[in-house]
């Protein structure tokens, strides 16, 4: 028998199969989190329409704001795949850059969500007030809470490259960060869709009863 | 292994079995809800397609059962010898595939047709249409064709289609009728059509079948069938007023305590002109009234109780209506049903100042009991239970 | 994260030390070894078999006559809420987890899971969902709306009170612990198997491990959404099942069905992976048709996804759904089949060696095909809108899960119970434990099947003496505390057999997987070398080489001894150090939750410790003295 | 046909290409290290669907690589198409075809990261079989989910 004795470290990449256990639990995760938000996406979709008073999404969405907010995470996106081509290339002072960029454009997305929740509930919107309010509400929310994960992490990631704990060689630290970061920015391009642009213009529904307070 | 070992292990294994079948043989199926005593076309046609399955799974059971028990029998280790190595065949594989296949294929179409047999709704206009609604934990019933409302009671004439639109008021319940036909909840927000036909004459048990809460166990109801006259005569009897009371009797004091504790909640006169919508209307005003204030509220949904004299069990259901349970029922609704929203929410249960004494309870259980309709023309009501 | 070791590498003052010493509480406390952590699974999820166990036999005696009042209904309905929930998330899931732990890495040559700290978090997350789930009982009532919590039922209006609350809050913590452990056993099988393991070599027990954690990976976040959505309800008023504002209770039911449905395959599957090890080793011969087993079980795996609404037959989804979910459910029969015959062919010409783990196989064989063809009559959903809620529901479940499951798990404790602790159970003692449990449970369950065709319905608290229902349910009475006797016998056998411990050897059963290759118990670090794999039952093949040139004639066992780890220099196997933050997390994780139903302090405190829980994971080396190679 | 046996050969098996055979390819769990034959064994399913396995593996197999460059490209692309997103939007002649419009668009998008930004394009197979595996269930899941939210009681 061969002496094949392979030195395990735990959480490295200690395998038979040449492929990282840690972006494997990653996109495995990222899999599992298709069904937890494709759960609340289609509570949304099938509560569409089916309020039974205001406001509607037609009295409240800001299409114009949510698109720069959307710009922003998208571009947070490019961000993050050039700080980690750069980080591989040991180019530190651009990885930085970009890293801190990132955080910057999320905490911004972040802003951006805020602002939306608090225009909103003195609009008088709110999760308890109709069932557009609970979807948009939790399913927004939701992403945000990942949204600020994120950013915790990276502020964690950007800490360690100041210290010089993360470098070209262990670029899989971000770079499954970076996935994290880049699944959170899909379901935000899916989200935009469906919550914002293709349900912004309905009204009361049947049945419904139109809302009375303005903007 | 040994013979005497194998012994040990076997004849108790067979032994279950045989006690278990004996002893399930000996129990029947006699209960007022069994599913196997089918009154009505739906019942019937879900009892054959049950048995239909049952004889094709007890074939496959036998053979199943039997490989297993001659396999273990008959290969048991005999010598240390490694018997062969034997890792599939690929014609067995594809013969297990595809026999079960096409048992599948013959459970389903039945089933299928069945399917739609059964949930397919008859022509509205030739059938009986009633509106039935699930509260906790009692059933209403309104016939909105003839304009009548009962609660508790379901009658409906011999061999003609029914429709019952099926629906909640507060929470999920579920309409079953083991003899005439399977289940369907009762869900708010959605209206749910069940279709029944009974075949004969009789009364049957209903029961809800969805756990709705403390009272769950003890929410049923009682589904009359009458023949074609009398079912005329029932109709004839729920728009007539009751029997006059006596000035001064006791059913008469009954009466008064009743406006006074009871009527704001149960009606008891729809057989009034137009009773029936203000009856709906006013049992959605109490609905939203409990709504309101779930703990506080004073008035509740509550059963219909006009010509409560004719009304063969109380509580939904479970006792028989006579002046000991009637009384016993005033008295406290727990002895009877626990958690009930009249023991909840009536002043006479809640306030000192306005409890009754036994007195006035029986004599407000005697006025219930004389509400029965003036003619007197007589149903007679064959239980086949 | 940042794990690999820098000299200068941050980290998070320690308010602990490290724990170093291997024995002790605070030992297993910190351990991240798998076998320990299965122990832990183990012992817990027996300790909530017992609990769960105790509430239906409380059930039991509430129904053996009509009209008893041993129970209120207000306890009554308690009990039957904790008792499918207890048995569900804290008995089957975790014992299977158990199974996971102890048995996958060693089946597939590996040290270790990929993540062992994430495993470690997985059981304290476990440990402490259950924990809190069962405080409840203690703070003003147990959930009392079902194991399957329809609204409006458990929602505030008509269940106010913290129970359901205390419910969904333990699922949600649970899911991530399942979620974690699904997760991790996936990256195990997939990226850790030992050289030359292909996946067709894998043992079925890791292959339904492997189809148990994707569906548990998919499976519970629909189950935390939909725990979010009746948590949101209960405590922030929001409308999702408010009938009221517009919301639908059926969409609770699709949303829970979709998790529920995939469950009941992640509670058996694993079954079916520990009678696939037991039945080709006692009939010392081949599994019958590996990768045919293999498939039925990846296709039970998808098909489950689209059966849900047969448990809503009766909600009036229209004949056209009903028909279609009546279709996808008869073809679950066919995979099921497969499984069953080609478990029956493995017997077939076998020499099959009858101890107790056999038995209890042979059991499950037996009373899983009873279960799966009432299941067939449930799928014929005309004749099921007259069993929906009934004790035939009951009985036919009670066949699959317990007769299924627990069969199966009792048969893996036997067999794996030397691998666990070096010393055999007493057969004798196996034998009527298995008898009495075999007739308890046909005696309880058996009569269900006619009850509830005799119209009597679930989750009732009593019943009429009129309804002729007391006979079988005095008899179903007497089978359950024939159960609760089993189960003693089998706690006895435990203890006395503790007492004169019969040494068992690595391989005292003459198997075939490579678990049995190492001695018993295996040490911390299972293999001395990590093996070579060259054939599916490679253990096996090693002792008989003859067999695989084709010799089916005169067997001889080549002499090969389990291997020996007496003189193994350690200092060259690099296993990762204790780790206490899982620990930490599991903590913060669940004051979090019971902060969300009394005060944000609490809320705020619990996250903290999972923050800190986490900064000091990711930035603790794996192992203390591995920094020199870096 | 000659480009289907030049590419994919004639002679695979499904069963021994998902899981006995080493390299890189879709719809492929990685191999451990050493390999050695396998004993043989009954594969009741071989062979017959190797068709279907053929064409599985031309409608996803592609080559190709990314930098700086590219990826400045793609979020330019990223940029446009949100671009075009809200202009549809503001625009009411083309709002009826809003809905199926912005599916496309952010089916498009979603392509786009996880391909280029997610390295799906470039990374192991494996990566690909997982999350699409995922995708595809949870999108056959919840489109029948919102069938039967739709048309509750369909045929009564």
């Amino acid at each position: 028998m061969s002496t094949n004795v392979t030195i395990q470290h735990g959480e490295e990449i200690n395998n038979s199969t040449g492929v990282s256990a840690k972006k494997l639990l990653m996109w495995t995760f990222l899999g599992s989190d298709v069904m937890f938000f494709g759960t609340f996406i289609a509570t949304f979709m099938a509560y569409r329409n089916k309020s039974l008073v205001g406001p509607y999404p037609e009295d409240t969405l800001n299409i114009p704001i949510t698109s720069v907010s959307t710009f922003v995470l998208l571009m947070s996106s490019l961000g993050i795949v050039l700080a980690l081509h750069y980080l591989k290339e040991a180019r530190m002072g651009l990885a930085k850059f970009w890293l801190l960029m990132v955080i910057i454009m999320g905490i911004g997305f972040i802003g951006f969500q805020i602002y939306e929740f608090s225009h909103f509930a003195n609009m008088g919107m709110t999760p308890q007030v109709n069932l557009f309010g609970s979807t948009f509400f939790t399913l927004t929310s939701l992403h945000g809470a990942h949204v600020s994960l994120g950013i915790l992490w990276l502020i964690f990631l950007l800490i360690n490259e100041y210290r010089g704990n993360l470098n070209s060689e262990n670029a899989i630290d971000l770079e499954i960060a970076g996935l994290y970061w880049h699944f959170v920015d899909i379901v935000w391009i899916v989200i935009f869709a469906l919550l914002y642009l293709i349900t912004a213009n309905d009204g009361v529904p049947p049945g419904g009863i139109p809302w009375i307070g303005g903007h | 292994m040994t013979k005497k070992k194998l012994k040990q292990i076997f004849f108790p294994l067979i032994n279950s079995f045989l006690f278990i079948f004996f002893i399930s043989c000996g129990f029947g199926f006699d209960s007022p809800l069994s599913t196997f005593d089918a009154q009505g076309p739906v019942a019937q046609l879900q009892k054959d397609l049950f048995l239909f399955v049952f004889w094709l799974a007890v074939i496959v059971f036998f053979l199943v059962e039997g490989a297993i028990l001659y396999a273990s029998y008959k290969y048991r280790q005999k010598d240390e010898k490694l018997p062969a190595q034997i890792h599939g065949n690929t014609k067995l594989e594809l013969m297990w595939t595809v026999l079960p296949s096409i048992i599948i294929v013959i459970i389903a179409v039945p089933t299928v047709m069945g399917i739609w047999k059964t949930q397919v709704m008859p022509d509205e206009e030739n059938s009986l249409i009633v509106d039935s609604i699930g509260h906790q934990w009692w059933f209403e019933f309104r016939y909105p064709q003839e304009e009548l409302i009962t609660a508790n009671e379901l009658h409906i004439p011999v061999n003609k289609d029914v429709i019952v639109n099926i629906e909640s008021q507060d929470v999920i319940h579920s309409f079953w009728i083991p003899k005439i036909a399977g289940k369907i909840d009762m869900v708010p927000n959605h209206q749910n059509k069940l279709w029944i036909k009974a075949d004969n004459p009789g009364i049957y048990y209903g029961q809800c079948a969805e756990f709705c809460g403390i009272a769950h166990a003890l929410m049923k109801f009682r589904v009359i069938v009458h023949t074609k006259e009398d079912f005329e005569k029932w109709k004839n009897d729920m728009r007539t007023p009751p029997v006059a009371l006596n000035p001064g009797s006791e059913e008469d004091e009954g009466r008064k305590l009743f406006i006074g504790n009871c009527s704001m909640c149960h009606t008891h006169d729809s057989y009034k002109k137009a009773a029936y919508h203000k009856e709906i209307q006013n049992q959605n005003i109490r609905w939203e009234e409990w709504k309101k204030d779930k703990e506080y509220s004073a008035i509740v949904s509550a059963p219909n109780l006009t010509h409560f004299g004719d009304r063969l069990t109380i509580g939904a259901g479970l006792k028989e209506n006579n002046l000991e349970t009637l009384s016993s029922w005033i008295e406290n609704p727990d002895n009877i049903k626990i958690g009930t929203r009249m023991k909840n929410h009536a002043a006479i249960y809640n306030s000192e100042d306005q409890f009754l004494t036994s007195n006035e309870i029986d004599q407000i259980a005697k006025y219930l009991l004389s509400l029965k309709p003036d003619k007197v023309n007589v149903i007679t009501y064959t239980n086949n239970n | 994260m940042s794990t690999i070791s820098k000299p200068k590498q941050f980290q998070l003052p320690r308010i602990f030390p490290r724990p170093k010493s291997h024995k002790g509480l605070w030992y297993w406390l910190a351990t991240v070894d798998h076998k320990k952590i299965g122990t832990m699974y183990g012992l817990v999820a027996f300790f909530w078999f017992l609990v769960g166990g105790i509430e239906a036999l409380l059930i039991r005696l509430q129904l053996g006559q009509a009209e008893s009042s041993i129970l209120s209904p207000e306890v009554y309905n308690q009990m039957f809420t904790m008792h499918g929930t207890t048995m569900v998330f804290l008995v089957v899931m975790p014992l299977s987890a158990a199974f996971f732990n102890w048995i996958v890495p060693l089946q597939i040559g590996a040290r270790d899971v990929a993540f062992p700290r994430l495993n470690a978090l997985s059981l304290w997350v476990f440990i402490f969902g259950s924990i809190l789930m069962n405080i409840s009982w203690f703070v003003g009532g147990a959930p009392n709306g079902g194991w399957f919590g329809y609204p409006p039922n458990s929602s505030l209006g008509f269940n106010p009170g913290h129970g359901i609350t205390y419910w969904v809050m333990g699922l949600n913590i649970l899911g991530v612990a399942s979620i974690a452990a699904g997760l991790n056993f996936i990256v195990t099988i997939i990226n850790m198997r030992a050289p030359g393991m292909h996946m067709m070599r894998m043992p079925v027990f890791t292959w339904m491990t492997l189809i148990t954690s994707v569906l548990i990976v998919l499976a519970l976040p629909i189950l935390a959404v939909a725990g979010i959505q009746l948590t949101a309800d209960r405590i922030y008023g929001t409308n999702f099942f408010n009938s009221e504002a517009g919301g639908d209770p059926i969409f609770w039911q699709h949303i829970f069905w979709l998790f529920g449905h995939p469950e009941v395959y992640i509670l058996i599957l694993p079954a079916m992976g520990i009678v696939s090890e037991v039945l080709p080793t006692f009939s010392r011969k081949p599994l019958f048709g590996y990768t045919a087993i293999v498939f039925a079980g990846l296709v039970i795996g998808f098909l489950g996804w689209f059966v849900w609404s047969h448990h809503m037959f009766t909600v009036g989804l229209g004949p056209a759904a009903n028909t279609a979910f009546t279709v996808t459910t008869m073809l679950i029969a066919i995979p099921t089949g497969v499984k069953i015959f080609n478990w029956i062919s493995t017997l077939w010409g076998g020499s099959i060696k009858l101890n107790t783990s056999m038995l209890f196989s042979i059991g499950f064989i037996a009373m899983f095909t009873i279960g799966g063809l009432s299941g067939v009559t449930h799928a014929a959903s005309p004749s099921d809108t007259q069993q929906q809620d009934t004790y035939y529901v009951v009985a036919h479940f009670h066949y699959v899960l317990f007769g299924g499951s627990i069969f199966a798990i009792f048969s893996g404790i036997y067999y794996w119970w030397p691998k666990f602790t070096g010393w055999l159970l007493d057969e004798k003692l196996g034998k009527i434990s298995f008898i009495l449990m075999f007739i308890g449970f046909n005696l309880q369950f058996g009569p269900m099947h006619w009850v509830g065709l005799n119209g009597m319905p679930r989750r009732i608290y009593t019943y009429a003496e009129d309804m002729g229902w007391e006979g079988s349910n005095l008899a179903a009475t007497i089978g359950g505390f024939i159960i609760a006797v089993s189960v003693l016998v089998f706690l006895a056998n435990v203890i006395l057999s503790k007492r004169n411990k019969q040494n068992s050897g690595g391989d005292p059963w003459d198997a075939r997987t490579l678990e049995w290759s190492i001695s018993s118990p295996p040490p911390h670090y299972n293999f001395v070398e990590i093996p070579k794999v060259n054939n599916i039952d490679d253990w096996w093949y090693r002792k008989y080489p003859e067999l695989l040139e084709g010799n089916n004639q005169n067997f001889k066992k080549q002499k090969i001894e389990v291997e020996d780890s007496s003189n193994v220099d350690e200092s060259k196997i690099h296993l990762p150090d204790l780790s206490y933050y899982p620990l930490i997390i599991g903590i913060g994780l669940t004051i979090a939750g019971l902060g969300v139903m009394y005060t944000y302090a609490l809320v705020a405190i619990g996250l903290i410790m999972v923050f800190w829980g986490s900064i000091g994971w990711s930035t603790e080396p794996v192992n203390e003295d591995s920094k020199e190679h870096h | 046909m000659d480009w289907w046996a030049l590419n994919y050969g004639g002679n695979m098996s499904l069963l021994k290409d998902l899981f006995f055979y080493q390299g890189n390819k879709w719809w492929k769990i990685p191999e451990t290290t050493e390999l050695s034959e396998n004993p043989k064994n009954e594969h009741p399913f071989g062979g017959f669907l190797e068709k279907a396995k053929n064409i599985l593996l031309i409608l996803s197999s592609g080559k190709g690589h990314a930098g700086p460059v590219y990826y400045w490209i793609i979020a330019a692309i990223l940029g446009i198409i949100t671009l075009i997103e809200v202009w549809w939007f503001t625009v009411p002649e083309l709002r009826y075809m809003l809905a199926p419009a912005m599916l496309i668009f952010s089916i498009i998008k979603f392509a786009l990261v996880v391909a280029f930004f997610m390295h799906l394009r470039f990374d192991h197979k494996m990566f690909s079989t997982i999350f699409i595996t995922c995708m595809v269930v949870g999108i056959l899941f919840f489109s029948v989910f919102l069938l039967l939210s739709a048309f509750h009681g369909l045929g009564t």
